[in-house]
């Protein structure tokens, strides 16, 4: 405990295997480690409202970035876009290989999971996808609306689900998961991960740490972890 | 034979061995407190098993150790007061008066809930709940229930304890009756000399051993 | 904040109460039966089998539900059974929800009505046994009802348990409205957009007058049972 | 999968063990306050508190877990008050875990344990008065022991529980390696990364052996006390 | 005045109307089985609050409704021997016998652990738990804990039941030495009239009223 410690960095859950290799390269510079507490994003936000004692605010959710600065209790000039994610229509890999057409011909027919549309980011994003492709009529009564993106990546893994619509990130290191599609960028709202310094921060290495996050070595480790540049 | 009993039970510190062949109706069983008496009711009710022995009342051989005899509580018919009355807490006295009754094929029944209520003086107790009735009334409810039971035999551990002399006396009664005219057997237990000697002359003395 | 309920509040409730009903009726023999087995019998494993009811409470509902997922879901060895020899779906459907409530309600209501079998007092039951009953009768006419003040607080502990469930939920069955959307997984939902205080604070005071109506009748069945099972003289 | 613990591994068991520790104890007296109030007192208001004692029980942990920060947090009400009066902060740190897990224990508790209180037989403590007891040390010598089946049973469910608590305890004070994170918000961040099924596994298995052993050591502590407790004669 | 008792008491559908001025040390209570004997004491002793009247003992007022006095029971230092012996299922039998006596003043106290255990037979059940003790045994414990709380007066509910002739001497002999040696007022509950004949020509008898 006598050691000394890094910023507090108060992040989306999805973000974890990233930042824990950041947090490690930033500790290995010789600087105190970052403390890392991942939750959901609207967790975390609420967690702001109410004073928390963090330094860095890392969000998987613009609408709440915006509601927060509304609040006033946060300055938006302070933002940051340190990754960004795309949305892929993956299937389960049960061995069989079978074509692109034949997957679009079961939309609908088979159960797809995918964030809630009304409140997850990842269904809102994957909703704006298919109504783009015009497939949202198709395969909206067979979403499977669950409330985090990994949930909806585990029901598609496991195969409870035999389609998803997922974040790219999610399906780049799992096995028995095969990308049918990838939406291009321009099908959906950015997927942009934001991070701020919070009011409250005192920490010397605030913003150091964030201007680390946000430098392009950073944007090398997102990639690897199947995040897109900003 | 009504009695043909060979008990020999350790429980705690105490060594019980009880031996007797008696053809008479009514045996009463003496003895200081702590000698073993409810324990030998216990042990012939199916509740304990001996460590050894042979148990036969009225011919019916209820536990055997040599034979592995052992016939569950249920099996031996007994009507059994016991010495703290057990009465069925949730139950209220007219279905704690019936509960063996239900259980007993009619033809077995030689006497009826109305006689109990009549006989023991209850009959205005038989919506009440066993908490609210007084040590006597509790007692006497406790008797009702073993006789209803249709037993081929009974086994009284005090029961006139907690009994005023009016009521002591009918109950006292009501045993020379099923004694004479029923012959059933039964095992009395009682600190009670006058008592004892007024309704057998065969007498068990329980020593109270090591 | 007081205006009538809305259909899909009202959806929202009795969806549930139809899972809650359904969980907890569906447990209460379970649990009762394990509850007299860790109360009346000792046997090799007898701890093993208190450390497995208890299991659902000491890990996080999410690992539970996802236990649920790989046992009970369509391509589990348990969920594919079901699915092949009598039709039952569970993966995605109110009755798994069930399923979920049922399994964390499981340990607090086999540890009240244990705690009440074990204060029934052994004697009665000999008693009962003189008059002609035999273990079974004597169990039924003795023991169940004379445990009645565990069972009800059994019920009521599992059905608030139940009327709260949430991680092992979401996790097994996920958020389909008018399917497996019950009151937590609601309140969820809303607290993930922001602004939406009011319609939270609406499902919350709606949950809790679920369960204060749970209470009232348990109350009163205790009353009216003249509280009578409460004696174990 | 058999290696030795890491020291990570020991950290998080060692956090897990405080708070729940923590919890569990502080909550005790507490519970079996509200217990006793509720066994055996009738005031106005009673159906109530009974409703309100259970709350944490119906209401989503998430939902308790936002409650507990508004009011607990730095700015909320109670949070600023107790850092101003006592310099105790709650946000953030293993004191606020600890307050979580105790609230989301507490309805288990109070259950348990009323149901044993309920259950002793009051005309004992009649004989004690009648021997010179106040009704404090009637209370004391008599009720308590004979309600400590409750009290142990109470203690297991709500320690069990805390062992598991995550969702009100990752909504009030995140999850904080070494500060807050518990076994179950531990075992939730390793569900986040791909890969890591035997942490997650490993990490289950910690905590079904700690409540395990919380079993053995209660069942020990009924078999110390002889039984005796149990005889409500 | 040993005792000054006005006591009115409406129980379920019985109405106890009891009254009595007595200077003998040791009053008989006598009367059927449901008279309300048990309630007498129960209100004596503080566990009831009579519906009115008035109740001193030994020149000391415990309750009396016109003054609003009403003495907790434990106040009252009574030595109550209860019908039904209400021993504390989870202490040892020392430690009930103790649980009183720790309560009292030193100087109050006329009798000493041992010389009850003595007298009464149970020193060698001193650490068993009640659960297995014989029905005499309860009883004498019961006694015995009453007899060490170091009480001013004695309210004896049946104190003989279950008790076998010589240990019930004792009992007697006992109770002869504190009424002649102590003076202390006694309530005696009992349906043996030779054993009342005894003890005292001071005998009330509780009629069954409705
Ligand atoms: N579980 C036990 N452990 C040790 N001793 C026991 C146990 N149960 C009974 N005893 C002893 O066994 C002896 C016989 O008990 P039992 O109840 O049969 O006596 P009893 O003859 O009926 O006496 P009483 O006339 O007082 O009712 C008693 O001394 C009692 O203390
Ligand atoms: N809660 C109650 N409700 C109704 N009646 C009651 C209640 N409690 C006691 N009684 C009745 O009050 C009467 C007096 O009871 P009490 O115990 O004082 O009698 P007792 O004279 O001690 O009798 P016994 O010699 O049988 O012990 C009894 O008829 C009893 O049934
Ligand atoms: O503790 Mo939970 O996973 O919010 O029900
Ligand atoms: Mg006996
Ligand atoms: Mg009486």
């Amino acid at each position: 405990p006598s050691e000394p410690k890094g910023p507090v960095v108060l992040a989306a859950s999805s973000l974890q295997a990233p930042l824990e290799e950041l947090a490690e390269q930033w500790r290995a510079s010789g600087r105190p480690p970052p403390v890392l507490s991942f939750a959901s994003s609207p967790a975390l936000a609420r967690q702001v409202q109410s004073g928390a004692p963090g330094d860095i605010f890392i969000s998987a959710d613009r609408e709440w970035i915006d509601y927060l600065a509304q609040q006033g209790d946060l300055d938006e000039a302070g933002l940051r876009t340190i990754a960004s994610n795309s949305l892929v229509l993956a299937r389960h890999d049960d061995g069989t290989s079978i074509s692109r057409e034949e997957v679009l011909s079961q939309l609908g027919e088979v159960p797809l999971a995918t964030g809630d549309p009304e409140t997850v980011p990842l269904g809102r994003y994957a909703r704006q996808a298919l109504t783009s492709e015009g497939l949202w009529d198709k395969a909206e009564s067979s979403i499977v609306p669950t409330q985090s993106a990994r949930a909806a990546m585990v029901l598609v893994k496991r195969g409870e689900a035999p389609l998803g619509m997922l974040y790219a990130s999610d399906v780049a290191e799992e096995a028995d998961l095969e990308t049918v599609l990838a939406f291009s960028r321009d099908s959906h709202d950015p997927i942009d991960y934001i991070a701020m310094i919070l009011p409250a921060s005192g920490h010397p290495d605030a913003r150091g740490f964030l201007e680390f996050l946000a430098s392009p070595k950073s944007a090398a480790v997102f990639a690897r972890h199947g995040f897109k540049r900003p | 034979m009504s009695f043909d009993l060979r008990i020999k039970k350790r429980i705690g510190e105490r060594s019980i061995d009880l031996t007797m062949s008696d053809s008479a109706g009514l045996v009463a069983l003496t003895g200081p407190s702590g000698a073993g008496k409810t324990t030998v009711l216990n042990c012939i009710a199916g509740l304990m098993v001996p460590d050894d022995g042979h148990i036969a009342i009225g011919g019916r051989t209820l536990f055997d150790r040599a034979s592995h005899t052992n016939l569950p509580p249920e099996a031996r018919s007994c009507g059994y007061v016991f010495q703290d009355s057990r009465l069925f807490p949730h139950l209220t006295v007219v279905r704690n008066l019936a509960y063996g009754e239900a259980l007993a094929s009619s033809e077995d029944r030689w006497i009826d809930l109305m006689e109990v209520a009549c006989l023991l003086e209850i009959a205005d107790l038989l919506d009440r709940h066993p908490a609210s009735l007084s040590g006597g009334e509790t007692r006497r409810v406790a008797i009702g229930r073993a006789l209803l039971a249709a037993p081929r035999f009974l086994l009284l551990d005090e029961p006139l304890a907690s009994l005023d002399p009016a009521r002591g006396e009918q109950v006292l009664q009501c045993v020379e009756r099923i004694r004479d005219e029923l012959g059933l057997p039964m095992l009395y237990v009682s600190h009670d000399a006058a008592e004892v000697a007024r309704l057998t002359d065969r007498v068990v003395e329980l020593p109270l051993a090591r | 904040m007081i205006a009538p309920l809305s259909a899909e509040e009202l959806g929202i409730i009795g969806l549930s109460l139809k899972v809650s009903l359904v969980a907890v009726a569906a447990t209460l023999p379970v649990a009762y039966a394990l509850a007299w087995l860790l109360a009346r019998k000792r046997f090799p494993g007898r701890v093993l089998l208190d450390a497995f009811v208890h299991l659902p409470l000491v890990v996080p509902p999410v690992v539970t539900g996802y236990i649920l997922l790989i046992l009970f879901g369509r391509t589990g060895p348990i969920g594919s059974w079901l699915e092949a020899q009598f039709g039952l779906s569970l993966a995605f459907r109110w009755t798994g929800a069930a399923l979920a409530a049922a399994v964390m309600a499981l340990p607090l209501m086999v540890r009240a009505m244990r705690l009440s079998i074990e204060m029934v007092d052994q004697h009665l039951i000999d008693a009962a046994r003189t008059l002609g009953a035999t273990r079974w009768h004597a169990f039924r006419t003795i023991t169940l009802p004379l445990s009645l003040p565990g069972i009800l607080a059994g019920t009521v502990l599992g059905f608030a348990r139940s009327i709260g469930e949430f991680g092992a939920t979401i996790t097994f069955v996920s958020s389909i409205p008018g399917e497996t959307r019950t009151l937590p997984l609601a309140i969820y939902s809303a607290l993930q957009i922001p602004g939406t205080d009011v319609v939270v604070a609406r499902l919350v005071v709606l949950s809790i007058i679920l369960s204060l109506f749970a209470l009232l009748v348990s109350e009163w069945l205790i009353r009216r049972s003249g509280g009578k099972g409460a004696h174990v003289l």
